[in-house]
């Protein structure tokens, strides 16, 4: 399985270059950071429909600072014209997108986490005693942003004037992933995993299902210059 | 019933706008033809080859 | 050029029966057709309302046709038919919200609901405007183009999941209230009259940018020629 | 060759399959130039930036080189292009740190560690100091023993008589001239005149 070890590079490039340089993961934790305590603050104010409320904060301020880090790592890949370089090297398009994923993918993790933990201590909103269910639903969410995120960044960060509409491009994109996440996230918090539950992770699951193979289908048609 | 004379004066005026963009947009190719000293219709075929 | 020049005095009939088709319409639909006991004169939004929203539909399912056509054979032909459908259909969802939200204001007493097929037809129209800003802002075609054209593509596959994600979500917009039928065939006469008045709209368009595209070309050429006359 | 604007870069970058031709069509033993992967494989482009990422080290760059092309036993080929480039000692170094004439070096054997049977370079005498020359010089001659084609874009006529057997002259995009280095250095003020 050669092509599986060349993406094992690339995810490991970005990682170790991430590491180093410190520039898309911090600025992306720190805007989730204060975008959740400004929205917790404001919750107590609310007082009875506070899960809708968290449930739908919580997910937009995963989607925009996760767009922040998206941007960041293809304006980074754009230096020193190390895409052209990428490009040439003789792999298929497809494991360039999927490595870029697996990284985006990872960067959501970790600022998904970080602002789940900070929902439970701020708002002390039960999201714990269904851990299994929450890690699911964040999964799928995550997959689904990323999907179209890492499609939409490797295609359209080619020419410098059109980065900062990337979170723009993708918003209308993954409406459906934001209004399945938060009502799978309202009744989480309300610990009620019933069939209405499942229902929107099924959602959930068929968005990334079909955005992940509409990017590796599309790919190799979108990433010449 | 003022809703509805509202409703369809907006529509047709922005249906309006749109032709007046395009009429607008047709003028200024027009132009450009001339500025190209294509006559409008006889040798603008020969000269491009289209 | 010819084959633009001579197809514009061929369309001269049609711009005739265009016009004379949609005054019929639009008399039927605001005479002849029976108030509705309800709403009264109001109801009569239906007609361009229904119309409209359909011909936006239209609009955004030939954008994402054409995208994908460029996408897959790279001639900026296909990106013309994609602009102009994208054009066409951004105002057509425009209209629709409008209408939509005017005829809410005094049917149901509120401006706007989040119900199913609003919130598709607000998120069609982002994407609509999401594809002209792109245009707008890039000047290289080729990029332009595969931007738009990749957002097109993913709109299409996306809105089958919209409209079951706003489905679940929740739902007042009447799904098709019983009508007489007279309500009925002015109904159905104006969608006609007006799908024929915005595909002619769209195609007078496309041809539009079409010779627009040519004659930027023929302008860079007639430009390196004179500088090879220079050179030699 | 040819002067700026004159169309080289963006032939190399229709060459190596990046650009996007406008008419015509650019075929590889029968294939547009980014059909199949084994194609890109014997292909090695050396652009102007030095294509390196500026966040891991040298040794590391050339690492990731070798194993996005597949080369067998990458470990010793990166130490031994060090040793070819006389960086050794700056392996574990950022190639921010290091002067402009050894990124140059290092992209140089970025490009050319898979053995790709077609070298593209994109102006590599820019930048470098006369040592650095003589050995890019070296270099190509070597390559051009082990039958490797190279095809680099250059400004002054030095360097294509000494390593180029035929020269192509650019004006504005366009083809002006076909010649060997012999035939330039008999008419080089109608050649600069033209050019």
């Amino acid at each position: 399985m050669q092509t599986a070890t060349t993406m094992y590079w690339i995810v490991w490039k970005d990682l170790v270059s991430e590491y180093r340089a410190r520039q898309a993961w911090p600025a992306m934790l720190m805007l989730g950071v204060v975008v959740t305590f400004l929205f917790s603050a404001q919750l107590d104010a609310v007082g009875e429909s506070q899960s809708r409320m968290l449930a739908i904060q919580i997910w937009l301020a995963i989607f925009f600072s996760g767009m922040l880090s998206l941007n960041r790592s293809f304006a980074a890949e754009r230096v020193e014209g190390c895409w052209d370089a990428l490009r040439l090297y003789p792999i298929h398009p497809v494991w360039i997108y999927l490595a870029k994923l697996t990284v985006n993918v990872l960067a959501l993790g970790v600022l998904q986490a970080v602002v789940f933990m900070l929902c439970i201590v701020l708002c002390n909103v039960p999201l714990l005693n269904h851990p299994w269910q929450v890690a699911l639903l964040a999964l799928l969410g995550n997959l689904g942003i990323s999907a179209v995120g890492t499609l939409l960044g490797s295609v359209c960060c080619s020419d410098r004037q059109s980065a900062p509409l990337l979170a723009f491009m993708t918003l209308p994109l993954i409406t459906p992933v934001i209004v399945a996440a938060s009502e799978a996230t309202r009744l989480v918090c309300d610990g009620s995993i019933g069939a209405e539950w499942w229902r929107w992770i099924g959602l959930l699951a068929v968005f990334a299902v079909v955005f992940v193979t509409a990017g590796i289908v599309l790919i190799e048609f979108l990433i010449e210059d | 019933m003022t809703t509805l004379i509202v409703t369809y004066v907006i529509c047709a005026f922005a249906v309006a706008l749109y032709i007046l963009r395009m009429s607008g947009l047709q003028r200024q190719i027009l132009k450009r033809m001339a500025a190209q000293q294509l006559p409008l219709q006889s040798s603008a075929a020969e000269k491009s080859g289209d | 050029m010819n084959q633009h020049t001579k197809s514009h005095s061929h369309f001269r009939p049609i711009y005739v029966g265009t016009a004379c088709v949609m005054t019929a319409a639009l008399v039927m639909a605001l005479y002849f057709a029976p108030t509705e006991e309800t709403m009264g004169h109001v109801q009569r939004i239906l007609y361009l309302h229904v119309s409209v929203a359909w011909i936006g539909l239209l609009g955004f399912a030939v954008m994402g046709a054409a995208a994908m056509a460029y996408l897959f054979r790279r001639d900026l032909d296909w990106d013309c038919w994609s602009q102009a459908a994208n054009e066409v259909g951004w105002l057509c969802c425009s209209l629709t919200l409008l209408t939509g939200s005017l005829w809410a204001h005094s049917a149901w007493g509120t401006w706007w609901t989040w119900d199913p097929r609003l919130t598709t037809m607000f998120i069609l129209w982002a994407l609509c405007s999401c594809c002209l800003v792109v245009r707008g802002s890039i000047e290289h075609p080729h990029h332009k183009a595969r931007l738009a054209g990749i957002i097109a593509v993913l709109g299409l596959i996306d809105l089958p999941l919209v409209v079951m994600a706003t489905r679940w979500f929740r739902g007042v917009h009447p799904v098709s209230p019983e009508m007489e039928p007279t309500m009925r065939i002015t109904l159905l006469l104006n969608v006609v009259a007006f799908t024929i008045f915005f595909t002619v709209l769209f195609l007078r368009r496309r041809s539009q940018l079409l010779s627009e595209r040519l004659l930027h070309s023929l302008e860079i050429q007639t430009l390196k020629i004179r500088e090879m006359e220079i050179l030699t | 060759m040819g002067d700026n604007g004159s169309g080289k870069t963006t032939l190399l970058r229709c060459l190596a399959g990046i650009a996007q031709t406008d008419a015509g069509e650019l075929l590889w033993h029968g294939e547009p130039a980014g059909a199949s992967p084994e194609l890109s494989r014997m292909l090695g482009m050396v652009a102007h930036e030095s294509q390196l990422y500026p966040n891991l080290t040298l040794q590391e760059n050339l690492l990731f080189a070798a194993r996005m092309t597949r080369v067998r036993q990458p470990a010793n080929q990166v130490s031994d292009w060090l040793e070819r480039i006389g960086l050794s000692a700056f392996a574990n170094s950022l190639p921010g740190e290091i002067s402009h004439g050894m990124r140059r070096r290092v992209s140089v054997a970025r490009g050319l560690i898979h053995k790709p049977r077609l070298v593209l370079m994109d102006e590599p005498f820019s930048g470098l100091d006369t040592e650095g020359q003589i050995w890019l010089a070296e270099l190509l001659n070597s390559l051009q023993l082990q039958h490797q084609s190279i095809c680099f874009t250059t400004h002054d006529i030095k360097h294509a008589q000494t390593c180029s057997d035929r020269v192509l002259v650019l004006k504005n995009g366009l083809l002006l001239k076909k010649s060997c280095p012999t035939l330039l250095e008999n008419d080089p003020h109608k050649h600069h005149q033209a050019a």
